[in-house]
């Protein structure tokens, strides 16, 4: 039986004294995880989807299995609607190469948040200059706050694609999606959600939100790198050109043409990532297990206690909203005067592991007028010792560097 | 690893000595660490082959900014080649393979060698020294 | 100390019985790769590549030492110039979308073999129909042989691209890569090396061979599913686009444009695979405490077993070479009268896993007048007795399929 | 599993008794398998709601070619309604959820029910009674 704490990540016995606060970057992984991928290679590996002897048919299984799993996980109305990739950036890419090239035309108008990782803006960036289309920016009000107000205002009969992440992995505040996609939908634009911090946190529902592509990253939530997902309604996939090309995406090839199999293959190029989609799965089930219920409380009462302290600390500025109840667990900051990578650095003197830099969001940092910034994050396996060592260090870091307070 | 933020760069840090304009320069580059957003423009003056001068300008972290005043402490008044030495050597440094008397030789820079434990922040110790390189006239 | 036989791979241990003749497709992993792959996750798992922080330290060591030894295992001139990938399709397709969109002009032309996996042959077929360019066909002899003179009649002054596996999967048969390169490079043409089936069974260096790319996958020298390589000669990588957008691959990003990160950053996009780099590290580890040099001797034993086992056995006819010599482990057959997906289904009866089927590559199969074929592959953990069971079961198949003889 | 290919399945492979061109035929259906290369034509004759006559032409496994032999067997002569739940059946026993007696209303084709082991071959023997769902009328 897991323990649903620090326990069930071996990462924490191999460095007992690690405060990890870090989990927007990448998650630690749990031992069901560890080993449900090491099984999957020591009983069931194979090539999957094209076998005809009993392991192949295993590997196939524990491959679409995952894939049901995801398709519970979000509420995907179909298999069909969920294809594996190698992680959100990935995902994101696919959508703006295969969607985006065959329907954005010149003066169409791409929209996107200005808060967006450089994996949800820079295909679109690539995707406007390649077919004279125009990029836009929906900036955030000064508590890093997106409202349907704001998303009305901005679309015009030309949005074809309005692009926005659930949680932006800076300002760590839940976007209202749902409101969004009816906008959008009113408005004949197709919204791409970015879920890569928000399906890890809280539970995402595709219909019920009812966005038209949704990516996101296992390792992100307990699953291994180098597996991700992509979300998109069945008509829209249907309608799509593949993206890569080999492998079991094909129905027929010629010497002159090609026809691609049905979805969700016909996304996904070359031998699968079955450990991958297994390691994914039981992530699934962990998370599952656990519940969403009693994971977002046990993070609101760490973001809470990390924002309380950080407030009482003198020169800590926090990027977004001060009310914690505004945060998913994220939260970036400055201190006056001193450089986030020397933050960072005095955080890992003392063992702590937080981020610095731009978090591959550098027109949000340029719109906020900082060069970057420092995020703490919290994940399931961090406990109130970790807040607590992590505000006594913030707390000195100012004296460190020569301060007089 | 557990005190790298010492006196020595803490101090060149908050009270660097050549962070300034230079009125007369032979010679003014700007170096930038893209991923760190370190950013600093070094300039110098040179006379006979002999560094009369020089100070920095920019902005970034404690590390460069550091690293930069406490270069130019060593290098003002030095010879090219003399400057070219320590350049090498305080990349030998970084590197993890000077030995104790080169340390001495860099004086208060191998305040700076733990750094080689610190693969991302190599760049940040490097800059003022890189931009320097790159500003000796070759030979 | 490991043993370099079956011994080596758990899934025996879990299936005893199981005679795995489809290493081709994809191979088993030995204890130390799935080993290496929980460690890494127990004890150095992080986001690498910008972690201010000692774990993120770890991480980024185990990713770059990874590229260390694919750069050490075949022969590159530095570590820019390798790409991690998900495998070999998407590092074919890399450079397609890449390098060809960049260089392939109208009426251009483009030579590939018709042995081709469709990885290597859709990519260019789209490329092909995208810019005007035209698609040719090298055709091979009749014992699956590609040889200079072929390739010197075929190319133009306009073949800006030769592309050719260095081992077909279904012929098994290597072509001599070095000298195409050196007839590709006097016409002025790049050539691209579909290593997918060489790099795991033969030493490969590509500055000895001359190639401008090499792809291959993970997943089939013994590392985990996820993890694949593109190999590119710098002055090329250089010059050329990046593939996907978003993550560590970029410099700076501005609203209205980005410049993009050194080699080979630039190329990998998104969080990384970290995990499946340090699987291949370790496979790369395995092959190299075995030696090619008895990595190649057990695989020609086995094939010659195989072969004069089928040449013995009535109505079974091998596609390419009837010359033991000529095959890398690989070796694709028919039987009379019997479809081959029957004869897979009867073997996997017997507990021996084939594949049957086009093996991806159908413009072969077609140009060779089968619908499909049988494919039996040896590896490194495979044995006298797996071909003996092999040779046993083949010699019944007509019979159980109602046939006199 | 370990006797899939039993001498029901290989007979009607090997000496199919449907397996002809059909000279007179009210409608005539192409079903393919991409995956697997099958593709089999079926030719049905129907008069008055009843299978008078059927045959199929073409090549693939031993188990799209026998399934499609053994399903005329079971259909010619059938009435629409009839056939229509004979393939219901048929659907019902790939998937691993028909009991004993309807198996035995399957007759022969019960032979293929341990093919839901195998999902991969699954197609092959779907493929006759999918193409004739595809061509009964449409009510
Ligand atoms: C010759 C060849 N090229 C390319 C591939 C594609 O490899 P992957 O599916 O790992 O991308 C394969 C494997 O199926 C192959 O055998
Ligand atoms: C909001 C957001 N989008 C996209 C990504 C990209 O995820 P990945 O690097 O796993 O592709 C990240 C993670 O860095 C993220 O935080």
């Amino acid at each position: 039986m897991p323990y649903f704490d620090k326990r069930d990540f071996p990462v924490f016995d191999a460095m007992p004294e690690l405060v990890y606060l870090d989990s927007t970057a990448t998650s630690q992984k749990p031992k069901p995880v560890i080993d449900a991928v090491s099984r999957y290679y020591r009983e069931e590996n194979a090539n999957p989807l094209r076998g005809l002897y009993g392991l192949a048919v295993k590997a196939t299984d524990a491959y679409e299995n995952a894939r049901a799993a995801v398709h519970d996980f979000i509420g995907a109305a179909s298999e069909r609607e969920i294809v594996f990739t190698r992680n959100a950036t990935e995902s994101l890419n696919l959508i703006a190469s295969s969607y985006g090239r065959e329907n954005i035309r010149q003066n169409d108008e791409i929209l996107v948040t200005i808060s967006e990782h450089h994996s949800n803006f820079l295909p679109w960036q690539v995707l406007a200059k390649e077919k004279g289309a125009r990029l836009k920016f929906l900036k955030c009000g000064k508590d890093g706050e997106y409202t349907p107000e704001m998303l009305e205002k901005a679309l015009t009969p030309r949005t074809k694609i309005f692009a926005a992440a659930q949680i932006s992995n800076v300002i760590g505040r839940l976007n209202p999606i749902k409101e969004f996609a009816e906008i959008c939908h009113k408005n004949g634009t197709v919204i791409v959600c970015d879920g890569a911090q928000s399906v890890p946190h809280i539970p995402v529902n595709v219909r019920e939100l009812g966005v038209d592509f949704l990516a996101f990253s296992g390792h992100k939530m307990f699953a291994p790198m180098g597996i991700g997902v992509l979300y998109g309604r069945e008509e829209l996939l249907e309608q799509m050109p593949p993206f890569l090309y080999g492998g079991e995406m094909i129905e027929y090839v010629t010497l002159c043409g090609a026809t691609f199999a049905e979805l969700p293959h016909k996304f996904e190029a070359g031998t699968v990532n079955a450990g991958g989609a297994v390691g994914l799965h039981a992530a699934i089930d962990y998370i599952g297990e656990f519940g969403f219920a009693k994971l977002e409380k046990r993070e609101k009462e760490l973001t809470r206690l990390l924002i309380e302290g950080m407030k009482e600390t003198p020169h800590v500025r926090i990027i977004g909203s001060e009310d914690p109840a505004d945060h998913c667990g994220i939260v970036s900051f400055t201190i006056d005067d001193v450089h986030p990578h020397d933050i960072a650095a005095i955080f890992d003197e003392s063992g702590i592991a937080v981020r610095a830099g731009h978090h591959c969001a550098q027109p949000l940092h340029k719109y906020l007028g900082v060069q970057s910034s420092v995020r703490a994050s919290a994940a399931l396996y961090n406990d109130r010792r970790d807040t607590e060592l992590f505000l006594e260090c913030l707390k000195t870091i100012r004296r460190r560097m020569g301060y007089s307070e | 690893m557990s005190n790298f933020y010492n006196e020595i760069l803490t101090d060149h840090n908050m009270h660097p000595v050549h962070k300034h304009e230079l009125a007369v320069c032979t010679c003014s580059r700007e170096g930038v660490n893209p991923s760190c957003g370190d950013d600093i423009t070094l300039n110098l003056r040179i006379e006979d082959g002999i560094i009369a001068d020089g100070s920095f300008t920019g902005s970034g972290c404690a590390v460069s900014q550091a690293s930069a005043d406490i270069m130019l402490d060593l290098v003002i008044g030095k010879s090219i080649d003399e400057a070219e030495r320590l350049h090498a050597l305080f990349m030998k440094m970084i590197r993890g393979e000077a030995d104790d008397s080169e340390l001495e030789e860099l004086d208060e820079a191998a305040a700076l060698a733990d750094i080689s434990h610190m693969p991302a922040r190599v760049k940040c110790a490097v800059l003022g020294w890189r931009t320097l390189g790159e500003s000796l006239p070759e030979r």
